[in-house]
C-alpha cells in the first residue's frame, strides 16, 4: 500500500511522533460500572474499551463445571460500530480465539483452586478500535478483576510489540500494522515475575529479532503495569477518601 | 438470579410500602426522571455515536452507514436497522448469546418511534435510484441496568443519530474515514415510559420499580405533539382513563428530554 | 402509492363497502383439533388462523419454572404461503415481538397464580393474512383457551383501529394500511372490565385522534366479543345436544 | 410424552391384542384407508394450497412460486423445494424449533416421489433460460398427528400443486396477486404406506398403529403402475415376499387415492 | 447427459468392464484407529470412508435416554473435499435423512435391548466418494461395530442396485447413476436371514424390475457379506497370531 | 469424560513421576518427535490431500480450488480458508456439532502459519483481476487424537498443498476433474509445538503429555530460518528464557519435519 512511508524517522520518530518504545497515551478508569461486581474503562491511543466482571460465581450448567477450579472465562467483542467496516454482532472466529487464549493468560494470575465448580466471567467489548484491542482489553481486564476483589497473585501487563519499516517498535498502530513488513505481536506478561502468559505472532521474524521482542515486551509490559497500578491506587485512595 | 430473588422480593416490597406512603423508593416525584447524562461523539469508527446515563443505566448507540441495495419497491430509498446487544456484563442475569425477546422488543420499539416518526428522511439515503442507498445501522449496546433501557436506548439512538456524518462515496466504493457531510435529522423522536405500581402511574421507572411494576407504558412524541409510536407491556393491563393520562405525560416528558438533545 | 384513493366516500363508506366502525365478517369455530387440548379456527376478512392449545403442563426445561405462576407462551406463526412474497419459515423478529405482546395480553386473563411451575403453550399459525393478524390470532387464542377449559377470569378480545384517509376506522385491511397517512393500532380488551391488555400503534396521530381511537378500540373489541362468545356458545349448546 | 407413556403402552398392546384376533383396533380392514377429506383452494396468499384430513390427522400444504436463480447446470430448468413443519400444536410431543429429523424425512420423501415421478415439466418452469426461472416451495403444515402423515403429507402436497396458479411475471418483476395461467401437473405420484404389526401388513396405519409398528414400508406409484420413489422406516426387517407383496397393495391403494384427487 | 452412451455392451459388460451383476472392488480394514472402540476404512470402488464406533455408553443428556434400550446413532457426513464441488461441512438435510435410515437399518442387528439408556455411536465419514456411499458406509459400520465387539445377531450388507440403459445392474458408478433413465435403489439386508433393513429408491421402476431388483440386491449383499466376513477373519487369524 | 478422569488422572501422575526421573513416558528424547508417517493424493475428489500419521495422531487434510469473488482491497488476489473438523470418532470426547473452540484455535494457528509464511502466492490465484479468484480451501479432519493436532494438522495441511492440482476454469466455468497445473507453493511452513511438564520443555506432546503439561508453545517456521507465527497456549507461563530456547528448538524441529515433506 503505501510501500514509501517512513515508519521512523531520522530522528528515531514514529509516524505520530513517539519513541520506538514509547506507549500512546493510556487511560485507565477502575469502577464504572455499578451491576458488574468489578469492572474498568480503558482509552488506549484510540482503542476504548468496556469491561465488566462477575464471579467467582456458579458454573452453570452444572455439566461444565470443574471440581478442582474456577473456570476463567474472558469473553473479547467488538461493537459493531467499533471498526471501519461494520461489523457483524455476532463472535467471529477472531474473537473466539482471542477468547481463549486470553482466558488461559488470566488464569495464571487468579487463584483458580480456591473456587472449585465456580466460574469467573470477564466480559470485554471493544467500542472504538485502532490496534492492539487484545492486549488492551486484556490490560483492562485485570484492573476490571482487582476492582472487583477477586484474589489474584499479580496482575496481568500486556501490550503489542512488532516491527514496521524494518525496525522493532512497541504498541503499533493501524497504520503501523499495515506497513508491507509489518510483524506484530501480542504479549503479556506478570509484570512481577516476568512470567509470560501471552503470545501470539503474525509476520515474518529472525531469531535475532524475536529475542529482542521479547525484551521490548518485557520492558514494555512493566510499563503498562505502571499505568494499571496507578489507576488502582487512584480507586482504593478515592475509597479512602470516601471512607473518611 | 435464583439466589438473588429472595433479595429482590424484599426491594420490591420496599417499593410498594413506599408506594403506599405515596413516595418513590428514590424519592422522586411520581413523573420526575433520574438524572440524564448524554455524551456524543465518543467513537472515532461510529459515523456517530451518543452514551447516555440515565441514573444508573448507562446505553451506547453507534451509527454505521453502509452502502447497501434498495427494497425492489423503495428503490430510491434508504433503509434502516437497529439492534439492541444487552452486553453481560450489564446485569448478572444477561447472557451472552443470541439477543434475548426484550433485546428485540426494545429494538423494535426504537426503530418504530425513529421510522414512525420520520426522523431521517429516507429519499434523502438514495445514493443511486434502485441501485445504491445507504443503510443506516442503529446498534445500541446495553451497559449497565438500572431500568427503563427503552427510553435510555432510544434517547441514545436519536442521539447518536443527530451526532452522525455520511461517508464519503466515490467511484462506487466507500472512501474510509472521510465524511460528506452531517446526517440530516428531520425529527426529535423521544420515547418515554410509564410504569403501573399499584394503581399509581410513574415516569422513568428505576430496576427496582421495574420488579415492583405490574405493566408498563411507552409512546414516543414528536415536537409538533403527535405520537409516533406506543408500546403496552407487562402483564397487567390499563384503564382507558390511565392511557390517555399517560399519553399527556409523555408529550410533556417528551419536550423536557428533547430540550436535553439540543 | 395509491393517494388518489378515496378511503371513505361521502356516503361514509369505506373502500369494501364497510361503514368506519364496522368489523369485517368473522368466523370462528372452536374444537377444530383432536391432539391439542384446545383449538380453534378463526376466519375474519380474508385472515385465516389456526389455533392449539396445552396446558397448563410442566414447563421444561426446569430452569424456566416460575414457582409462582404458570408461564403463559403465546406463539405466533406465519405459515410460508401466507403472505404475497414467500416467507422464510424461520420465526421474525416481528414474530417473536408479537408472541412477547400477546402472552402479556392473555396473562392478565388466565388464572396464572393457580399453576406454578408450569406454562400455557398457546401457538397460533397465520394461514392466511390481509392485516390484523395479531389481533385476530389473540382473539381466536381466547377462544381456544376457553374450548381447553383453562380457567380464566374474562375472554381477551382484540381489534385493529386506526386511520386512513383521514378518518378513524376500525378493523383495517391491507389495502386501508397501506394508505399514506395510515395509522395501525392492534388493541385488546378485557370486555367486561374494559382493561387494556395489549396497544400497540404505528404512525403518527393527534393526541385527540389518540382519546378517540382507545374509545373505538373499546366499542370494536366489544362487538369482537359478541362473535368469541357466540362461537363458545355454539360448542357448548353442541356439547349438551350430543349429551342427550 | 414421559407421563402418557404408559397410556400408549397399554394402547399399544390393545393393538396388538387385537390383531392376535386378526382385527385392527378401529375395525378397519387390514388394506383400508380411513376417510379422507381433500379440500383445495383454501388460502388468497397461496399459489395453490391443500388440505387433506385423514382420519384425525390434518395436514395443509401451500405452493408459492417465486422467480429465482437457476443451477449453473441447468440453465433452462425450474426447481422445487419442499418442506414440512410439524406445528407443535398437532401433537404434545412436537416441540417448536428448527426442522426435527422426522419432518426432514418426510419432506425428503414426498419431495423424492415428485421429482421422481415427473409432476412438473421443469423445464415448462423456465422463465428465460440461464437467467430466471420459477422455484416451486412446496410446504406441508402439519395440523393434527393421527398417523401416517406421509399419506396425507404427500396427498395435499400434490393436491396444492393441482390447485396451483402461476403468478404473472413482467418487466422483471411479479405482479402480486395476477396469474398468467395454471401449473401444469403432468403425472398424480401418490405415496402410500404400509405398516408391519406382528406378522401383519397394514395399510395407512393410525398414530397408535404406528407405535405398536416395527416397520413401515412407503412407495409411491403412478398412473401408469411404475414405481417413484420407496422409503423402508422402522428398526425392523421385511422379507423379500412381504416388500413385493406391499409394491402390489401400493399400486392398488395408489389407484384409490388418486381417483380422489380427480 | 450422455444419452447416446451404451450402458452395457453386446457382450454384457458395463462401461467400466463388470459384468452386469458385478460389484466394483472392496477392500475393507477394521481397527485403523487406536482412540475410537471399533473402526473400519473402506475403500469401494472409488469411496473411501473411516468409521469409528463408540459405546454402547451413557445416552446424554439424561432425557433422551430410553430405558428399554440403546440408541443406535448413526452419523453420516461427507469430508469437504470428498465431493466435485466443495461441500459446506455442515450436515446437508441428505446427511440426516440418511443417518436416520442407516440407524434403523442396524438396529435390528444390535441387540439393544440389552443396553437400556445407552447409546452406541456409530460415526461414518465419507473422505472421496463415487456413488453408492450409504451402502458402503452402512457396510463398513457393521465391521467396525464387530471391531469393537459390540454384540449383534448377524452383520448388515449393503449395496445399491439399480438401471442404466434399461439394464438392471448392482453397484451403479456415479456414471451410470447419472443415466437419463437411471434407477438407484439403497438396499440392506441381514445376510443370513435374508431380512430386508433398508431400502431407499429414486427413480421410475415397473413392479417387474422391482421384483428383480430386489433378488439382485439380496444376492449382491451376500457378495458383500463375504468381504465383511474375510476381513473380520483377517483381524482375528491376526489376533490369534499375536497371541501365540 | 467423567468416567474417565480418574484414569487419566493416574496416567497423568505417571508421566510427571517419570519426568522426575528425566524420562519420558514412551522413553522418547525430550525433543524427540514421534514417528511420521505422510502419505499424499489419497483421494480423487480433492484438488490435493494428504494424511498425516504422528505417532497415534492421524490427522487427514484436503484442499478444493473454488473460483470465488476477491476482497475489494485486493481484487487480484486468492485466498484461503482453513477450517478443522475433530471427526467425533477421534476421540470419546469429542462431540458432534459446531466447531469448538479448540478446533477454532488448531484451524486459525494453520492459518495464520500459511498465510504469514507467504506459502501461496496470492497473486498467482488470480483468474481475472477484480472479477474472479481461486478460493482455496483448506479442510482438515481429525482422525484420531493422540495429541499435537497442532503439528500433525499442519503437516497434513501443507502436505495437501504440495499435492494439489488447478482445476481446469474455461469459459467462466469450472470443467470438473480436469486440470490445469499444479498448484505453485512457495514455501514450507512447518508449526512445531513445545510442551512444559513441571520445568521440563518436551517437544511433540502426545496426548497423555498434554494432559500434564502445564503450557504449550508453538512456532511456525521457514526454510530461510524466519519465524512466521506464535502461538501460546495454556494456563501456564513461560520465562523469556524458555520461549528463546524454545524458539531454536522449533527451528531444528522445523528442518527436520520439512525434509519429510520433501
Amino acid at each position: 500500500m503505501d510501500e514509501e512511508l517512513t515508519y521512523v524517522n531520522d530522528a528515531g520518530l514514529r509516524l505520530d511522533g513517539r519513541k520506538v518504545d514509547e506507549l500512546r497515551p493510556i487511560k485507565i478508569t477502575p469502577s464504572v460500572l455499578t451491576r458488574a461486581e468489578g469492572s474498568c474503562y480503558l482509552e488506549w491511543g484510540r482503542n476504548k474499551i468496556l469491561v465488566g466482571v462477575y464471579g467467582p460465581r456458579e458454573a452453570l450448567p452444572q455439566h461444565i463445571q470443574d471440581p478442582t477450579k474456577s473456570i476463567v472465562n474472558f469473553v473479547y467483542r467488538m461493537a459493531s460500530f467499533s471498526v471501519p467496516e461494520r461489523r457483524n454482532p455476532r463472535p467471529a472466529r477472531r474473537d473466539i480465539e482471542i477468547s481463549m487464549v486470553c482466558s488461559n493468560a488470566l488464569e495464571r494470575a487468579l487463584l483458580v483452586n480456591r473456587f472449585p465448580n465456580t466460574k469467573i466471567d470477564i466480559f470485554t467489548y471493544i467500542m472504538d478500535s485502532n490496534a492492539g484491542t487484545r492486549v488492551a482489553a486484556l490490560t483492562a481486564a485485570s484492573v476490571a478483576l482487582a476492582d472487583a476483589g477477586i484474589p489474584m497473585t499479580d496482575l496481568v501487563s500486556s501490550v503489542a510489540i512488532g516491527r514496521a519499516g524494518g525496525t522493532l517498535i512497541t504498541d503499533l498502530t493501524k497504520e503501523e500494522e499495515d506497513a508491507p513488513d509489518a510483524v506484530d505481536m501480542a504479549f503479556a506478561m506478570l509484570p512481577n515475575t516476568e512470567e509470560i502468559v501471552l503470545m501470539q505472532m503474525d509476520g515474518e521474524i529472525t531469531k535475532a529479532e524475536f529475542d529482542e521482542l521479547v525484551e521490548l515486551g518485557s520492558k514494555s509490559c512493566k510499563k503498562v503495569y505502571e499505568f494499571q497500578k496507578d489507576a488502582l491506587k487512584g480507586k482504593f485512595k478515592q475509597n479512602d477518601e470516601s471512607v473518611n | 438470579m435464583e439466589s438473588d430473588s429472595a433479595l429482590w422480593e424484599l426491594k420490591k416490597e420496599k417499593v410498594l410500602a413506599k408506594m403506599r406512603e405515596n413516595k418513590r423508593i428514590d424519592d422522586r416525584d411520581f413523573l420526575q426522571y433520574r438524572d440524564i447524562k448524554i455524551e456524543q461523539g465518543l467513537f472515532q469508527n461510529a459515523e456517530g455515536s451518543c452514551k447516555v446515563t440515565l441514573g444508573e443505566t448507562v446505553v451506547y448507540a453507534g451509527v454505521k452507514m453502509v452502502p447497501g441495495d434498495p427494497y425492489p419497491d423503495m428503490p430510491d430509498e434508504g433503509t434502516i436497522s437497529v439492534l439492541a446487544e444487552f452486553m453481560p456484563l450489564a446485569s448478572p442475569t444477561f447472557e451472552p448469546g443470541p439477543p434475548s425477546k426484550e433485546s428485540n422488543e426494545l429494538a423494535r420499539v426504537v426503530d418504530r418511534g425513529i421510522r414512525g416518526g420520520k426522523c431521517l428522511d429516507s429519499k434523502a439515503l438514495c445514493i443511486r435510484a434502485g441501485e445504491k442507498v445507504w443503510v443506516v445501522f442503529i446498534d445500541m449496546y446495553i451497559a449497565n441496568d438500572g431500568g427503563n433501557l427503552f427510553d435510555a436506548g432510544s434517547l441514545a439512538s436519536v442521539g447518536a443519530l443527530l451526532n452522525a456524518k455520511i461517508p464519503k462515496y466515490e467511484d462506487d466504493k466507500l472512501v474510509q474515514g472521510e465524511y460528506s457531510g452531517d446526517l440530516e435529522v428531520k425529527t426529535l423522536p423521544i420515547l418515554t415510559t410509564c410504569a403501573k405500581i399499584g394503581n399509581t402511574i410513574i415516569a422513568d421507572p428505576s430496576l427496582v420499580e421495574e420488579k415492583a411494576m405490574s405493566a408498563r407504558f411507552s409512546a414516543t412524541t414528536l415536537e409538533d405533539g403527535r405520537i409516533c409510536a406506543i408500546q403496552k407491556g407487562g402483564a397487567y393491563s390499563f384503564t382507558k382513563d390511565e392511557v390517555k393520562r399517560i399519553m399527556d405525560i409523555s408529550m410533556e416528558k417528551g419536550k423536557e428530554l428533547r430540550n436535553l438533545l439540543r
